[in-house]
């Protein structure tokens, strides 16, 4: 019984951070419908942007290199280009495709992987990095000797990290002008507009905001595998979170992140060996289908009546 | 019969068309639908006699355009009895409803906006094409000879709607106006012997209005197609009705001639907004 | 206008007659399909570095082999099989002889071109990849997978731990632990590990790890409930450094991991951090800039600024070395080559084949060429094209790999017998009748 | 003033229902089909054949496969590749087992295999939509490529789940020649592209529109739209199923699961959006640029910067470029080719006299 829950709580640790890359993905759809490929990509330019500013900055200053200061100037200036990637992403890219299909959309945020990936690769180099956040990845001794359950303490501060954010973000959306503002595009573009909501303005702070919450993905996961291309894929990790907790929902994304995580952990383990293992790709999307099968508006979407 | 207001409509319709309103061909009995708690038609039971032209009237969300899709079978009703043909219906389905003769258009245009006017209209013949997959895959042989067949159907109600020139134009570019005439095309060329419009008229001028009036009524008239319509405009529903039936807040308050329901005060009472 | 025409068309071939006769007299042409963006650029960019930087050495010190210059042009294929082949057919026609030996370091594009290759009879040079039982040159003259086949390192790994263990019979009892990227790369590992488990008596429990790898926690946690011996990583990309980081994660020591050599390089390695401290994995060719021969490249290449590496730390780090070999023996045949087809001569693809396949690298010709212990003596022949079969082991000590066995072998008993069956199965199924080495020459 | 179709009167419904009712069009089509047919192989060189053409026609019909699935009955998926899969291991699977099995009938099948997968992934259609659909249809990539290498049965127990495809023979005639095996594959994609035409023009691709354009609509006027999608789901993946074995058996020769990866997916769906939506001609447009262009780019930078730049920069600038040209090209011709190719001969008929 100690290992299936030791299998829960690591699934359920590890859920958190696939939830944290959902949120990206929501934030945007929420706003502008557009279901953005490239948010995977954009963990990956995020993390290395900020490993690439904290190897450079010593050279460019003179600081220390292992020193907070350089770590916070280097996360400012990671935030600052994923603003400003945000930014010419919504005025490049999506102000022209206004009114498109939303597959052309779609399309258009693949183009923007490749683009993405190849600044981020052309600027900083191929080559693969660590990083280091000052959090060791190991068993917190007392769970483990009381209960002998294992539970990682990088784990846990990235899921108290990705819980933070959730929370600044919903008061972010509830309490500010901005959060107001964003909440009623949401719901209706046309009447947003028309109550005179600079509907471009919010996409490009949905963006920019989208691009944080990247950064901070970036690094958890830089730090669990490494800063290298294969961050990217941690949109595929996302995509069965969004359809099982729906495109739009905040709230809908941690809870699927947490049941998609948990279960795809105990699949492996548990039905894994009599199929041969290695389910865990194509398990949570099985899930999330039969989910939706029952569902079809996913945990907290809103239901959907065909008006005629 | 209310022929003799026609002239002010139709202007090719002088004299009064040799009709027949035949037997009782569609009855419902105290329908009920409710969404989730909240009721859209409440215990309604009116019929439909074969080749009249029987109008549903209300005010907005009286539940109008719930009945047509309880008569086609879009909603099913939670209570009630639909009795069509003489049979009683049980599951009822959208695609059944076509099966057994019923066509409709829509409020708000429910047309194939990617498909020409033609594609448009042929998907109306869908159900009386029988050729397969295969056979379609082939093409020349049995696939093409009954495209060709259904196709000069197709131009009958081109020519009779009088969209000859917009033949291969995507319905997307068409104006309003014409969007509603080529839906009103599309459920002719299923050749129904039920039609039902909802709101075939709404958001049109005067002149396209008119058009549209007398094609209701040669429809009515040259195919003897049984018609149940739901229009705001009272002149209209007025001069060429057989029979009106008066919705509001989803219950009937009226139901018989024209006559019989301008003189209703509860109707009135519904239209000018005073207590119920 | 038409007259412009004609003489531009007329200045064309001349130009490209003046160029493939300058080019006939003294060059080699090597196509190279390499890979420097998407998930493995980073290996694809180390590994195709060290290798034109070998040659550009090779050019730079030597004038070329035998005063032929190697020429060279890349063909990005994203690791990906289609623009593979797509460069194969690109650069098949390059050079005064066209090309004349691929190496596409990708199993998938390995497979792509396998039967192109002996219909444009151009070798193809598969180190420490590819289809396996291509060694039996028998059935696939055109094909080398060299130094040491998949079979033959898993086999090494064991003997390796077997020495750890303080003998072979040791091994009887134990459990190993196999985790491996869920893909054809990954299943190489089965049919020899289980027949190797018959032999020496240990169980092996295999975990799977679906593509890319990024998320190992139930493998671990199993790993970790069914407590093995030795826990055999056989990884591509991000899955090693997730598997370090898990493994501490879940508390299993990194000193009994052993990771074959596609995760036995730096770029496994840092990016787990501390994580990687401790973790061994096998090796054709080892870490370090001190071998006579990178040494040679720091001097005759990147002093004069042509070296290949955008980051020349790199220069030295496991994927570079391997580069370095798979020049060595890319220059080492054509020059074995030239010896019977014609010193100072531009070869073809065919006359090259044949260097390879009479390849000799003993120890007297590595210490010459600067690579004695860099990596280990081979020879091939025509029956037998991988013709090394030998791996060191190292460990990396939290900042480098550290040399800690001496060349080890694999079974050669176990895993030629498989071999040949494999390959018989092939050539049956082909309808390929294999050559009989004894009138080979 | 050559393309004009003043004049040409059409006297029946059979003559205004041909594919190309101007006889401009049928000449011009004719002349495209002899130039590939027969001047092609002639002058095409190896390269060209191989590297290019074949690959450029197989992913024209997988591009066709998905846009009858996408284009035509509006179901996003992103699993084509997986149905590739199931088109290549089933055909090597009926040649193999099965002794004498004609080439054709095996691609055939294995198409057929393709389309039964096709339509078990199609089901949740009937209730899931949208995005919610096209993340849905991740589950056969993720599985069926998942499934190809775990169980050992279908690459015939090779050691490492890669599959050789069989020599191509038909009626003891081999193909196995570049000119042979592109002509094959030419005659092949032909032949299914006039099907396909053939579908999308009766009342199966209109029932396929219908549903795509407004389901409720469709079902009103006795379309069934389960029927529409699930047929659209089953066409599709026998086109991407049949694409897929000539994938193995014309193309590369051999296969790995692994090569039918999301990726491939994704550059199919490119090929349809760049090509053109609901086009079948759109979707050789779209083949045809997706596989050119990071090739020319790669041949072009080579020839710009050789050495002048890092081998490593050069890879990521064409990276940068062809996002930057798909996105580029979204913007400019939401459409896609066809639609370019469609106001080219508007133009056409105007010239010289726009007025």
């Amino acid at each position: 019984m100690g290992f299936f829950f030791e299998v829960l709580i690591g699934g359920l640790l590890s859920g958190v951070l696939y939830a944290l890359v959902a949120l990206g993905f929501v934030l945007i759809y929420k706003a502008s419908g557009v279901f953005n490929f490239a948010q995977g990509a954009m963990v990956f330019f995020a993390a290395l942007t900020f490993v690439g500013f904290r190897e450079v900055l010593p050279g460019w200053t003179g600081l220390e290199a292992d020193g907070n200061f350089v770590f916070w100037l280097a996360f400012v200036l990671a935030l600052a280009s994923m603003v400003v990637l945000g930014i010419l992403t919504e005025k490049i890219v999506l102000r022209p495709l206004v009114n498109q299909p939303h597959i052309t959309l779609f399309m258009a945020t693949i183009g923007l992987t490749f683009l993405i990936e190849g600044i981020a690769q052309g600027i900083w180099g191929a080559n693969v990095r660590g990083l280091d956040l000052g959090i060791a990845d190991e068993p917190v001794e007392w769970i483990m000797e009381s209960a002998d359950i294992l539970v990682s303490k990088f784990d846990l501060f990235a899921a108290t990290i990705a819980g933070a954010l959730v929370a600044s973000l919903a008061l972010f959306f509830q309490y500010t002008k901005v959060g107001r503002a964003l909440r009623a595009v949401a719901d209706d573009h046309q009447a947003a507009l028309s109550i005179g909501i600079p509907l471009q303005h919010i996409w490009a702070i949905v963006w920019a905001v989208a691009g944080f919450v990247a950064l901070v993905a970036g690094l958890i996961w830089g730090a669990r595998s490494g800063v290298q291309f294969a961050l990217t894929f941690t949109a595929l990790k996302a995509l069965p979170v969004l359809i099982l907790g729906g495109f739009t929902s905040v709230p809908g994304a941690i809870v699927g992140g947490l049941i998609i995580g948990a279960s795809e952990k105990l699949a492996e383990v548990f039905i894994g060996p009599f199929v041969g293992g290695g389910i865990e790709g194509w398990f949570p999307y099985v899930l999330a289908l039969a989910f939706l099968l029952v569902r079809p508006e996913g945990l907290f979407g809103e239901r959907h009546i065909d008006r005629v | 019969m209310m022929m003799n207001d026609m002239a002010s409509l139709g202007d090719t319709q002088t004299q009064a068309p040799d009709r027949h309103i035949g037997d009782v061909i569609l009855d419902l009995q105290g329908i009920s639908l409710s969404f989730g708690g909240v009721k859209a038609l409440t215990n309604i039971s009116f019929d439909v006699r074969e080749h009249e032209i029987r109008s549903i009237i209300g005010p907005n969300g009286a539940g109008k355009s719930s009945m047509l899709n309880v008569i086609n079978g879009v909603y099913r009703p939670q209570e009630g009895e639909i009795t069509f043909h003489g049979k009683v219906r049980k599951d009822m389905d959208p695609h059944r409803a076509a099966t057994q003769g019923i066509a409709r258009t829509f409020q708000n245009i429910a047309l194939f906006k990617g498909m020409s006017v033609l594609d448009n209209i042929m998907t109306g013949r869908n159900l009386k094409m029988k050729c397969n997959l295969f056979e379609h895959a082939l093409y020349w042989g049995r696939a093409q000879k009954e495209e060709i067949e259904h196709r000069k159907k197709v131009e009958e109600v081109i020519d009779f709607l009088e969209i000859q020139s917009i033949r291969k134009t995507p319905v997307g570019r068409l104006p309003y106006g014409l969007q509603k005439r080529v839906e009103l095309g599309r459920a002719l060329a299923a050749e129904p012997t039920l039609l039902l419009l909802d709101e075939p008229m709404a958001g049109m001028n005067v002149e396209e209005k008119q058009d549209m009036c007398r094609f209701i009524l040669d429809v009515n008239d040259q195919f003897g197609t049984t018609i149940v319509l739901i229009e705001h405009d009272m002149g209209v529903v007025m001069d060429i009705s057989d029979r009106v039936v008066v919705l509001d807040y989803g219950k009937k308050i009226g139901d018989g001639v024209p006559d019989e329901v301008k003189n209703n005060p509860e109707v009135i009472a519904a239209y000018l907004g005073t207590s119920h | 206008m038409k007259l412009k025409h004609t003489a531009l068309i007329g200045a064309t071939i001349a130009g490209l007659l003046a160029t493939g006769y300058a080019v006939a007299a003294s060059e080699q042409f090597i196509g190279l399909p390499s890979y420097r963006v998407g998930p493995f650029g980073s290996n694809g960019a180390s590994l195709y570095g060290g290798w034109i930087d070998y040659m550009a050495m090779v050019n730079e010190r030597d004038g070329g082999i035998n005063g032929v210059k190697l020429t060279w042009e890349e063909c990005e294929t994203e690791y990906n099989n289609a623009r593979g082949v797509e460069c194969y057919e690109r650069l098949k026609t390059k050079g005064a002889t066209g090309n004349t030996v691929f190496q596409p370091l990708s199993t998938g594009i390995t497979y792509s071109v396998l039967e192109k290759v002996a219909q444009d009879k151009i070798p193809m040079v598969t180190i420490g990849y590819g289809r396996t039982d291509a060694a039996d040159g028998r059935v696939f003259p055109w094909v080398f997978p060299m130094i040491s086949t998949y079979w033959t390192q898993a086999s090494a790994i064991i003997n390796y731990l077997g020495t750890k263990e303080g003998g072979m019979d040791k091994l009887k009892g134990k459990k190993i632990g196999l985790l491996y990227h869920d893909s054809a790369y990954g299943k190489e590992s089965h049919a020899i590990l289980d027949k190797l488990a018959a032999k020496h008596g240990f169980t092996v429990e295999k975990l799977a790890v679906a593509n890319p790898g990024n998320e190992q926690q139930a493998q671990w946690l199993q790993i970790r409930q069914m407590k093995p011996d030795y826990v055999i990583l056989w990884g591509w990309g991000v899955m090693n450094a997730t598997a370090l980081r898990t493994a501490a994660k879940t508390g299993y020591p990194r000193e009994k991991v052993v990771g074959v050599w596609w995760s036995g390089s730096e770029e496994d390695t840092i990016p787990a951090g501390d994580a990687a401290k401790g973790y061994t994995a096998a090796g054709f060719n080892v870490a370090g800039a001190n071998y006579p021969v990178v040494q040679d490249i720091k001097k005759h290449v990147y002093t004069k600024n042509k070296g290949n590496m955008e980051d020349k730390e790199r220069v030295g780090t496991v994927l570079y070395n391997r580069g370095v070999v798979h020049g060595i023996i890319t220059v080492e045949a054509i020059r074995k080559a030239q010896e019977k087809y014609g010193k100072g001569k531009s070869l073809t693809g065919e006359q090259v084949r044949w260097g390879f396949e009479n390849l000799d690298l003993d120890n007297k010709r590595l210490t010459a060429l600067g690579a004695a212990g860099f990596m280990p003596d081979l020879k091939i022949t025509c029956a037998d094209h991988e013709g090394g079969g030998k791996v060191k082991f190292q460990q990396w000590d939290g900042t480098k790999w550290k040399v800690v066995t001496d060349w080890i072998e694999g079974d050669k008993s176990v895993v030629r017998p498989m071999i040949e069956e494999s390959a018989a199965a092939y050539a049956k199924e082909k309808g390929i009748t294999p050559r009989d080495c004894t009138k080979e020459m | 003033m050559l393309y004009r179709e003043a004049g040409q009167f059409k006297a029946s419904y059979q003559e205004d229902q041909q594919i190309f009712p101007i006889r401009q069009d049928k000449l011009g089509f004719i002349a495209i089909l002899g130039f590939f047919f027969v001047v092609l192989p002639l002058i095409a060189s190896e390269y060209w054949l191989q590297a290019i053409l074949i690959p450029v026609l197989i992913f024209s019909l997988a591009a066709i496969g998905l846009n009858i699935l996408t284009g035509y009955a509006g179901q996003l998926s992103l699993g084509s590749a997986a149905f590739m899969a199931v088109g290549a291991f089933g055909a090597y699977n009926f040649i193999l087992r099965i002794d004498g099995m004609p080439f054709i009938v095996a691609l055939l099948l294995g198409g057929l295999c393709a389309a039964a997968v096709g339509v078990a992934f199609g089901l949740p259609s009937l209730r899931i939509k949208g995005f919610y659909l096209a993340v849905a249809t991740l589950a056969a990539q993720f599985f069926i490529v998942w499934a190809l290498v775990k169980f050992p049965w279908f690459s015939n127990n090779s050691s490492s789940g890669v599959i050789t495809a069989q020599h191509v023979e038909i009626l003891g005639f081999a193909f196995d020649t570049p000119v042979l095996k592109y002509l094959l594959t030419l005659a092949i994609v032909a032949v299914l592209a006039l099907v396909a035409k053939n579908l999308v023009r009766s009342t199966t691709g209109r029932g396929w529109m219908a549903v795509r354009d407004m389901d409720v609509a469709a079902e009103v006027i006795g379309i069934r739209p389960m029927r529409a999608k699930l047929t659209a789901f089953a066409v599709s993946s026998f086109y991407c199923g049949v694409a897929g074995a000539l994938y193995a058996y014309t193309y590369l020769g051999t296969v790995e699961p692994e090569g039918f990866n999301l990726d491939l997916s994704f550059k199919i769906l490119f090929m349809i959006i760049i090509g053109g939506v609901g086009s079948i001609m759109g979707s050789f447009l779209g083949a045809a640029f997706i596989v050119l262009l990071p090739i020319f780019l790669n041949v072009a930078m080579h020839a710009l910067f050789a050495g002048s730049m890092p081998a490593g920069l050069g890879s990521n600038l064409e990276l940068i470029i062809f996002g930057g040209l798909i996105i580029f090209f979204l913007i400019v011709e939401p459409h896609g080719l066809a639609r370019l190719w469609q106001i080219g001969k508007e133009k056409m008929r105007l010239w010289p006299f726009p007025h």
